[in-house]
């Protein structure tokens, strides 16, 4: 046996999104980001209903359109055709900022640049002076919706951590996010730190630890 | 499966608390929610405060629920009406409160409760009574006052038809206050003439999205608030 | 010949409502406040084509229903029956106000209290303490609207002038006034104070001024 | 007769004038009126500011407007995208001012200007870079920012019908941010897909009243952005 560090991979992203998407209740509204939460959306338990909305003006998001049917007039938030489930409702910005700023949606899963250790989120911006800077409708999900979780490998391609301390890139808002779903672990992120509720198969809190630029408390619920 | 259907207006109601606070659409008794508001009679909490842009008329609907001492508070632009005899009965003798509020205002403030926004300003007012020790600013050389959202732990509500999702359409001038009040509560309450399948409505005509939709209760044959008053109907 | 002040009635209802119809450009989109307001819709002269909204969520109000088809949910503000013209649309009391707050109606025609010499109008309490103090839609409907015309008898019933130099009675709005039609004169309210522009048939300027509380101009307009 | 249809997009925009406020509707592609922006690009007026909530892709559409130098300053939330290419350019040259806004606030602060709200608090960008600067209030403990309504000259707006009165239904997730600023823009210009006669829109369904609308043009096939991009199209 090896005694060098070894390769930790944990959960594949649909692993991840299956995570999620078993915390969603049933009958819930949900937001979904653009990128690894846009996976959620497939793995939704048998059973469950959940709503999806979409911050461009459609409540009642269905799956991909079928090979050649797409329509340029149906697409979600990252302008992708989408379709609608019977039961949808189409809608103006107005009326759709009322939805997520006014607390109607229950849950939002979005990505993450970087997460502080009190649920600060940094997801728009590198900070980056050459940088077109862009928020869309990130801060108004963050500040509105009920629930916020974070769907994320747990370091950069680079092998740093996403979860710190504090961020250093700008924030998206701040203390809104209340758990994080990385390849490694679920966290919450509670009043006394953020504690590590589930391990991926193989990973050990030891390896999360070393891979997180924050405190962790080990909380894992046995189930 | 979602659902938001009750079987009666007694228990779409029953969870309303003494001291809750409740919008009631309709404007006179176009889009009034009788049967849910008389539900709420037979209920009989008190404290209230309701939120409704009128006092109601005669002794049923909302001018059953004041006759019956369970509203401490009105928020609303226009108590006193054609046959409405309750309210101010109570008013002058000091028995219920009133919060006058323009309906433009009472609209907004709704909306705004609804949308997340705790306050905004409006030239509406400015200079009246209604102004008095309100905060005050100019924008651009003209000024305005300051006013608050308003949010309800409940709404009462009638629409044409829902399905089980909640998606609402209303018929002509009854949606009125509705569909911005479904907005603006913890727990929207419908009462509807009819539950249409889903997929029925068409999602480009949907007024208000289920979302904003807790309970759906059918009565398909409302009454007519002007019948019963006109037949002196004292409710219950 | 009797030298005594003789009856002066000037207009009748339908004639003052004839004049401020007749001063409705066409393809305005007007409120007609409940009461004398009411008769300007019958008098739009052919040809003209205006849209009524009225603040209960409908815009191209119709005429009454005929005998025996009324809806009760087909209602104006002042809660009468009314139809709706082929062209209308129905919306929500939030999207009313947008059309009433946000400056998208042309003209409101209102009754009246009093008003004064600078455009003050007063028409929702008597300020009497045992009134029950009710305002509705009046005070956005003058904040809000582009031209508001009012349409009064020139005096109370007991005689005592409408038209004033400071209202006495609580306001709906701050010089919001642009026209005054009564059943004796037109009058415009402009920044050197009230002009009349025209007298009913037989009414003297000297009678309208005796009717009322505010200094006049002769302002007649040769038409 | 009321009858606003005007016969082309040059004519409908002709009015438009250097250093115009100008909100432009659209989500991306979706709902973006490109012949109205065509036209404009045609008219060739300069200086405008224009509120959209992208700045285009390829070299047609806003795209080119930018392009074309027309554009002093965008209010937007999303300036870049897959295909976006000359705004993030002539950005960095410092040719162009920005002012990102969240998309939520963009959404409000329009419908505010559409409903004769000058100012509003909001939660959203409280404790980020896009807050600082502005006003802040506590309201019931939690922290807001103030936030000031936006008008404009002109928007430009395309939607699936309209009626001689302006009266107007969108499709689908075309409508965005159309309905909206149709409410704040002195002069709304629509072209739609299709004029129909004054009472086939069911009045229960319209999105955009006709008061909110000056101008109507009939684009029946207007052509699709991503195509042009794809094919390398570059406006004029």
């Amino acid at each position: 046996m090896s005694m060098t560090s070894r390769q930790v991979t944990g959960w594949t992203r649909e692993e991840m999104a299956a995570l999620v998407a078993a915390d969603i209740p049933d009958g819930s509204y949900v937001n979904l980001g653009i990128g690894i939460p846009e996976l959620v959306a497939q793995c939704v338990p048998a059973g469950v209903e959940i709503i999806l909305q979409t911050e461009n003006g459609l409540l009642g998001v269905g799956p991909e359109p079928a090979e050649g049917t797409a329509d340029l007039e149906l697409i979600n938030a990252g302008k992708k055709p989408v379709t609608a489930i019977p039961g949808a409702a189409y809608f103006h910005h107005g009326d759709s900022f009322t939805m997520i700023r006014g607390g109607h949606i229950d849950i939002c899963v979005l990505g993450a640049m970087q997460v502080s250790r009190r649920g600060d989120l940094a997801n728009w911006s590198t900070g980056d002076p050459d940088a077109i800077p862009a928020v869309g409708g990130a801060m108004d999900l963050v500040a509105g919706v009920r629930k916020i979780f974070v769907i994320t490998e747990h370091t950069t391609r680079k092998g740093e951590p996403k979860i710190v301390d504090e961020c250093t890139y700008p924030l998206t808002g701040k203390r809104v996010v209340e758990r994080i779903y990385t390849n490694l672990a679920v966290l919450e992120v509670t009043e006394e730190g953020l504690v590590v509720r589930k391990l991926a198969p193989g990973v050990t809190f030891g390896e999360v630890e070393e891979k997180t630029a924050a405190p962790l408390i080990d909380g894992q619920c046995n189930r | 499966m979602i659902d938001k259907q009750v079987s009666s207006p007694h228990e779409a109601i029953t969870s309303i608390h003494d001291g809750a606070t409740v919008m009631i659409g309709g404007f006179g008794e176009a889009g009034s929610p009788i049967e849910l508001i008389h539900a709420l009679v037979d209920h009989g909490v008190g404290n209230l405060t309701v939120i409704s842009n009128n006092t109601g008329s005669g002794r049923v609907g909302l001018a059953a629920l004041i006759a019956n001492g369970q509203v401490r508070k009105m928020i609303c632009s226009y108590p006193r009406s054609a046959n409405s005899m309750v309210f101010p009965e109570l008013f002058r003798a000091g028995k219920i409160e009133l919060e006058l509020v323009p309906q433009g205002t009472l609209a907004e403030r709704i909306r705004a409760g609804g949308a997340g926004i705790p306050a905004f300003y409006t030239a509406t007012s400015v200079g009246t009574q209604l102004a008095e020790g309100k905060e005050s600013r100019t924008f651009d050389g003209r000024e305005y006052v300051l006013e608050h959202g308003l949010r309800a732990d409940f709404a009462l509500v009638k629409a044409e038809k829902a399905d089980r999702y909640g998606n609402l359409i209303y018929n002509k001038t009854a949606g009125n206050f509705g569909p911005i009040m479904c907005t603006a509560a913890e727990t929207a309450i419908v009462q509807v003439r009819e539950v249409v399948e889903v997929g029925e409505i068409d999602p480009e005509c949907v007024v208000t999205p289920g979302i904003f939709v807790s309970r759906v209760v059918t009565v398909a044959s409302p009454e007519q608030e002007s019948a019963l008053v006109a037949a002196g109907s004292v409710y219950p």
